[in-house]
């Protein structure tokens, strides 16, 4: 039990996906300007990394590692996640519309998030078994969502300040970033 | 000190400068000419029924109501009507018609219709006497009265307050009334219980009027007035006179956002209105004059009575003219009174002061977000937000932040260290806000 | 070779697996929203850059308003801020209407910004506030204050503020008549005319026929009517509700009588652009 | 060959991916620590992006609509999988500098961008000049960005080990900061104020 | 007449309010430099004269940045006080014996990127002075972790290296009401500022008598702390609050107007999750010391307690909930001509939100 809470810290806030290791900064920097979309898109990328997480391990173990071609995993990885999303865009979309207005046209852009084929990845190389797996990907799901929550209430509140021109837009949502990976170092050490 | 500040009723305390408390009120001699604005009162403008050339006596009906929220006009001079022009009105800063009547300096009276038992009058002959004097909410709000007294039929109401807090500096108008007309007050305010059919009343006078609660209290005590008529003791704070901060203050409720006092069942009233409706019922003089106070930057600070329509510089000159320096003119008081664009400017219904001060406006500054202008807002706003969203014109958001429940007090603008014209930013707001509302 | 076979057959295997799980979500789910087919064929042909300058959050938005009602593609800027012939027409194409946008058009400005200041104003340094207080700082009340709230809109840059008159002018030739300045002006001054129209009237001295122009402004129209009875075949008509001169865009035909006889000279002449 | 050089320049300047679309960041900030690191990023997007411009440039009539996103990602995914396989062997420390943000390619929205965009509806010329501007531009980007991050982080320049120069003060007390992430960040915010301050790119 | 004289000068408008409270930034600015003074003698009676070139520096440094960034942005530069408030507070949270370029780089770093890069006064979403050393103590890690003993004597330049009581080799020979006495007059090594919790006590009660803060903020804040260090054992609740920079944070940091929520409701959040967050680094993280960091952290929250904490305003009744996303029914046909508009009302809403 400690070491999957361990993991889900680890995963959420020491190395943070966005600020720590770098993955899914389009979408964080794409879907950050107001606070609504940015917690839409969380969401989505948390159902996501879960499914994907957990059909990426079963493929793994089952198929990849028995016939030895586990450098196949790229590929394989890849083709399930864009189908996974497929799959729930449709979903949402013929279910609730309402949802998928909000959520929706996000989905799209997860399948080219970095942030969701990287937590296979780490998945697969951390060697984490079934439920770590799932911890560890709820927990980089959560630390993602969490810090693009606070980056789109940082940038709502830029909106209505008097910003530089040049800093105007991405480049001051860089400097924001910057300063809330300083603030984030403050977790290292902690599991 | 409660802890999250949400029970304690917010408001600051500027500098009460109540200079002319102690001036008896005065009578200004007869203006020579008398400009009145067609639209003195808050609702659509009266429409006039005379014409350049007219003779016309004090008194007389020179515009009727131009609708149900609407009140005639009375010329209050007797002269001549020597023109109709177009001016920028005092209070809602539209351009508007004024009729221009030059004074004969007779004051003759038209034949006044003074009912024999006032008592007896029944409840509609007493509404339409109301609406025929054209009285308004002399508090400065400029309500027609004969509105207020009837409430939509589902709406009970059971009690009445009656508002002589007079909250902003400088202001002695409403004080030296209760001194000086205190049981014409306490008439006033039997018709409108007789009217409205309640029984409850309250009488809220601020902590630093000690000598009009005791001469109120004396005459409520004298009296034989049925029902219960209470003397409020209230703080002396800003803003206290606004209608939803009495009523929290005297009942403890809260007026529905976007509602008004009578959806909680009860009627303000301010002094000066019950003064005007005594003297419609029981003399049958319809409003053609009001009590005001001259101050500020003038040499003979004065409280004095005059005809509506009088240019403000002749009031000023009666009080001696103003001090060198003065470059404004405010109509009410200095913290929701309008400034005026020239001295010339004639006096209304609802100028309850006429206030002279040197301008002391300052450069704004950042908002460094101190939070000054949330804790002073007696309505739980956060102002700053509104200046925010107004320079950035993003008015939409105005509303998740109840921009409409704002009064326009000035609390956050007094305290803003930045000098923040917060009330003016507020306005925009609301007006664009006004202007993008599908129709 | 194994390995061969394995790649190949575990990603075939993988694929159709994927595939038929599409399959089959697509196959047992209900029928999807019609109005979001239509909302998002419409987004498809809007900018995509969400300015917002059509008073919804977003394209997206946008196309979900239009594809309820068809009429909101009139009255929104988006169409001629998309600038481009092609796309209109194909948007137009998608939806069965015609789009056409007609002739190029362009923004005025009714006032020439000669009235002289009436007190001094201390405030928030926008039309929008200089508007509220007792209807401007100017003697006429109907002028251009020059705080350039305008300005601060205009996605092509072409409104700039006159240093000495203090009013904005408008470069009819970076104009592309978006309308977006009009909304702005708390003075309504600012009106889209056909970029043709030979002459417009540089005041909106709305008169109740109490106070002429002139006592305000010496730039203003004083109602004289003259340039009507100049204009010979009635190019010049007279509004009665604004109580001025109006000139009929749909026909657009010059007047020089009118603005050579205008005695305050405050119908401007304009070039075609 | 005017609009191929075009096509070639327009990824280099007016659509640099970094600078002006903001496309590919993840592996742009992750990896620019050192210089070396920004050569073998490069080298490995180009060898993706131009082969996959070529394959699907030359498949675009042939691709249904309705697959054409799965059947780029699985080209891509290919290529990506040659490319690591081929680094592990020949460069295996460069390789493990990278880390995952190799096999990351394939999510990497410039590829996939301009094959949707660019190559799936453009002749197989044009495609390869666009790709070449878009690789040639990203390495650019990338470069400039892990130069900075190099000199402020470590106060020295070394290129595959050979020493190139090292600032004075700085080589004593170099910033740290500048090779942890917090870094990236910090220099491609500055980069691109400054690159708008003088006029360079339109400010948004 | 009168009236003659009157018509010629013209007047002057604007929107009421026409009176305004004496307060003004300007004032509040110097009020807490005078209250900084304090932390800054007791630098200075303990760790030398040094540390008074460090402040001078810091200060400049921010002011000429400050005027920098005005002039590239072509604004006018405002003397308000707040840059020297910057620089103070950037001096206070130094080691003793930085170099003077690190102290450049960093007070240049605090006004350049962290206050004007965002807009300026008013519009930073960190504290300057908790980031620039925050950025500092990344960059330079060696620097800013080499402590001194306090030397009590201004004129001396001695530095004897010593731990700082939160670090991991400190101990401490006496009674540990003798460390509690040291640890309240700052005779330990620190931060040039923030050794002496009686000085900072001081400058933070005369904010607090002056108004410029409220009791909520550093109350809440201390008290957080007190209370989690007493729960978890092992801790000592007293040495918790007295060493490192708490009182410093806690009085002059966190209660930074631009950077903290606005509500009293928020205030408190924030002070919590503050105090929560210097004892989870303290106790568990890698880091001896946590009070920079957790504010920091705290200012990335306030945007989001600031949009969810809103006062409850007078007269205000909470509208009824209604799900968001009502999910579709299975219908085939006959209520999908009046289904869309329904829907879209409630998408406006939320697009609005």
């Amino acid at each position: 039990m400690d070491n999957l809470f361990s993991i889900f810290i680890m995963m959420a806030l020491v190395n943070n996906f966005v600020l720590a290791k770098f993955l899914g900064l389009c979408p964080f920097f794409g879907v950050s300007k107001k606070l609504s979309s940015a917690v839409s898109m969380g969401i989505a990328v948390i159902v996501v990394m879960f499914a994907a997480s957990v059909v990426s391990w079963l493929l793994f173990y089952q198929l990849l590692v028995p016939f030895g071609i586990t450098y196949m995993r790229t590929a394989i990885f890849i083709l399930v996640i864009a189908s996974l999303v497929q799959i729930l865009e449709i979903t949402i979309r013929r279910t609730n519309v309402n949802l998928y207005n909000a959520l929706g046209i996000y989905l799209p852009l997860i399948t080219t998030n970095c942030a969701v084929l990287g937590v296979t990845f780490i998945n697969v190389d951390q060697a984490f078994n079934l439920a770590e797996t799932i911890v560890s990907a709820l927990g980089a799901g959560v630390g993602f969502t969490l810090v693009l929550a606070i980056m789109s209430g940082i940038r709502e509140k830029l909106d209505l300040a008097d910003v530089p021109k040049a800093f105007k837009g991405i480049p001051v949502a860089f400097l924001v970033a910057m300063l809330l990976g300083i603030a984030f170092l403050a977790f290292g050490g902690m599991v | 000190m409660s802890l999250f500040n949400n029970e304690k009723s917010h408001g600051i305390h500027p500098p009460g400068n109540k200079i002319t408390s102690n001036k008896k009120i005065e009578r200004v001699p007869l203006p020579k000419q008398v400009i009145l604005p067609l639209s003195q009162h808050i609702g659509a403008p009266s429409k006039a029924i005379v014409k350049k050339g007219d003779e016309v006596k004090v008194g007389q009906k020179i515009a009727e109501a131009g609708g149900f929220v609407s009140v005639p006009i009375h010329s209050t001079v007797s002269g001549k009507v020597t023109k109709v022009i177009e001016m920028v009105s005092s209070v809602t800063s539209n351009v508007g018609n004024a009729i221009v009547i030059e004074a004969d300096g007779k004051d003759d009276w038209v034949k006044i219709d003074k009912p024999s038992k006032p008592n007896k009058l029944s409840k509609k002959e007493i509404l339409n006497r109301v609406k025929e004097a054209g009285i308004v909410g002399l508090g400065g709000a400029t309500f027609p009265t004969h509105v207020k007294l009837q409430p939509p039929p589902d709406k009970k109401i059971d009690t009445i307050i009656i508002n002589g807090c007079e909250c902003e500096p400088f202001i002695t108008s409403d004080h030296r009334l209760m001194l000086e007309h205190g049981e014409e007050i306490l008439k006033g305010l039997e018709i409108m219980m007789k009217v409205l059919g309640c029984n409850e009343a309250y009488i809220g006078i601020e902590s630093n009027k000690p000598d009009a609660i005791e001469n109120m209290e004396k005459i409520v005590s004298e009296s034989n007035i049925s029902g219960e008529v209470i003397v409020e003791l209230l703080p002396a704070q800003y803003p206290m006179g606004a209608e939803k901060t009495l009523l929290k203050r005297i009942l403890g409720m809260e007026v529905p956002i976007g509602g008004l006092p009578m959806d909680v069942g009860v009627v303000v009233q301010n002094v000066g209105t019950l003064k005007a409706i005594y003297d419609a019922i029981y003399d049958g003089i319809p409003l053609v004059e009001r009590v005001l106070t001259v101050s500020g930057a003038v040499k003979e600070p004065k409280n004095i009575i005059s005809r509506f329509g009088t240019p403000a510089s002749e009031i000023i000159d009666y009080c001696g003219g103003t001090n060198s320096n003065a470059n404004v003119m405010i109509f009410g008081g200095p913290m929701m009174g309008i400034a005026q664009i020239s001295f010339d400017t004639p006096t209304t219904k609802g100028t309850n002061s006429i206030l002279i001060q040197k301008n002391n406006t300052e450069v704004e500054g950042n908002c460094i977000r101190c939070g000054t202008c949330v804790e002073n807002c007696p309505m739980n706003l956060m102002p700053l937000m509104y200046v925010a969203y107004v320079k950035k014109n993003m008015y939409d958001e105005l509303k998740d932040y109840w921009i409409d429940n704002c009064v326009e007090c000035g609390s956050c603008a007094y305290g803003c260290p930045a000098n923040i014209p917060l009330v003016q930013y507020i306005k925009v707001g609301k007006a664009e806000l006004q202007k993008r509302r599908p129709k | 070779m194994d390995n061969t076979v394995l790649i190949i057959v575990s990603l075939t295997l993988v694929g159709m697996g994927c595939g038929i799980a599409i399959f089959l979500v697509n196959r047992f789910l209900p029928e999807e929203d019609k109005l979001l087919k239509k909302t998002e064929e419409i987004s498809k042909f809007l900018p995509g850059m969400n300015c917002g300058a059509c008073g919804y959050p977003g394209c997206f938005a946008y196309a979900g308003e239009i594809a309820k009602d068809i009429d909101i593609l009139q009255t929104s800027p988006c169409m001629v801020l998309m600038n481009d012939d092609k796309k209109v027409k194909a948007l137009g194409n998608a939806l069965g209407v015609d789009l056409s946008s007609g002739d190029k058009k362009v923004a005025v400005v009714h006032c020439g910004g000669n009235s002289e200041i009436l007190y001094e104003y201390k405030g928030i340094d926008t039309c929008k506030a200089a508007a509220q207080l007792s209807s401007g700082f100017k003697k006429c009340p109907y002028g251009c204050f020059g705080f350039g709230d305008c300005v601060n809109v205009c996605p092509e840059n072409a409104i700039s503020i006159d240093p000495e008159k203090k009013i904005v002018v408008i470069d009819p030739d970076k104009c592309i008549g978006c309308g977006l300045c009009t909304k702005e002006c708390p003075q309504n001054l600012i009106e889209i005319i056909p970029a043709k129209m030979p002459q417009y009237l540089a005041c909106n001295y709305l008169s109740k026929k109490n106070i002429p122009g002139r006592e305000r402004c010496p730039l203003g129209c004083i109602h004289c009517r003259i340039c009507v009875k100049a204009s010979e075949n009635e190019e010049v008509t007279w509004n009665e509700e604004k109580d001025l001169p109006f000139f009929d865009p749909e026909k657009c035909v010059p007047s020089p009588a009118a603005v050579e006889k205008c005695p305050k000279k405050v119908i401007f002449e304009r070039n075609e652009t | 060959m005017v609009h191929i050089l075009k096509n070639l320049k327009k990824g280099i300047i007016n659509e640099n991916p970094v600078f002006i679309l903001l496309l590919g960041l993840c592996p742009t900030l992750a990896v620019s620590t050192s210089i070396d690191n920004a050569f073998g990023m490069t080298a490995a997007v180009m060898f993706v992006l131009i082969s996959a411009n070529i394959i699907v440039s030359l498949i675009r009539g042939v691709t249904p609509d309705r697959v054409r996103i799965p059947v780029f990602i699985v080209i891509i995914a290919t290529l990506v999988t040659i490319v690591d396989l081929t680094m592990k062997a020949f460069i295996p420390e460069l390789s493990k500098s990278l880390g995952i943000f190799i096999p990351l390619i394939v999510v990497n929205c410039i590829i996939l961008g301009r094959a949707e965009a660019f190559a799936s509806k453009n002749t197989l010329a044009d495609s390869v000049a666009d790709a070449l501007g878009m690789g040639i531009g990203f390495g650019i980007a990338i470069t400039i960005i892990s130069f900075f991050r190099q000199l402020l982080g470590t106060g020295e320049i070394t290129i595959f080990g050979t020493h190139v120069f090292s600032a004075p003060g700085l080589f004593d007390n170099p910033m740290s900061v500048f090779i942890l992430p917090m870094g990236a960040f910090l220099v491609l915010g500055c980069l691109l104020a400054t690159l708008r301050y003088m006029g360079a790119i339109e400010s948004g | 007449m009168a009236e003659e004289t009157v018509d010629q000068k013209r007047l002057v408008v604007s929107t009421s309010p026409h009176i305004h409270d004496k307060k003004n930034t300007k004032k509040v600015m110097y009020v807490v430099c005078l209250a900084l003074l304090l932390p800054i003698i007791g630098g200075v009676y303990f760790f030398g004269i040094y540390t008074l070139l460090v402040v001078l520096v810091s200060v400049i440094t921010a002011i000429t940045t400050e005027f920098l960034a005005k002039r590239l942005r072509k604004r006018e530069f405002i003397m308000d006080g707040s840059a020297i408030v910057t620089g103070m507070l950037f001096a206070l949270v130094l080691p003793p014996r930085i170099p003077l370029w690190a102290v450049i780089i960093g007070a240049a770093f605090c006004i350049a990127i962290v206050k004007e890069a965002f807009g300026g006064l008013g519009h930073n979403i960190f504290n300057p002075a908790l980031a620039g050393r925050a950025f500092i103590t990344v960059s330079f890690a060696g620097l800013m972790t080499s402590w001194i003993a306090p030397v009590k004597s201004v004129i001396s330049l001695d530095s004897i290296t010593s731990a700082t009581p939160l670090g991991e080799g400190f101990s401490y020979a006496g009674s540990t009401s003798d460390l509690y006495i040291d640890l309240l007059f700052g005779n330990v090594g620190g931060c040039i500022g923030e050794t002496s919790a009686l000085f900072i006590l001081i400058g933070g009660l005369l904010l607090l008598a002056t108004g410029v803060i409220k009791w909520r903020i550093p109350v809440v804040y201390i008290g957080t702390v007190f209370l989690l260090a007493w729960l978890i054992p092992g801790q000592d609740p007293v040495f918790h609050i007295l060493a490192g920079g708490l009182f410093l944070g806690a009085f002059f940091m966190a209660t930074d107007y631009v950077t903290c929520p606005m509500t009293a409701k928020g205030q408190f959040i924030f002070a919590f999750g503050a105090g929560v967050l210097v004892i989870l680094i303290r106790v568990y993280g890698s880091m001896p010391e946590g009070v920079a960091f957790s504010i920091l952290l705290m200012n990335a929250f306030t945007p989001l307690i600031d949009r969810h904490v809103k006062p409850k305003p007078y007269g205000y009744i909470p509208p009824e909930k209604k799900s968001r996303f009502p999910l579709k029914k299975k219908a085939k046909t006959t209520d999908v001509a009046d289904k869309p508009d329904q829907d879209s009302s409630t998408d406006k809403k939320e697009g609005k939100k």
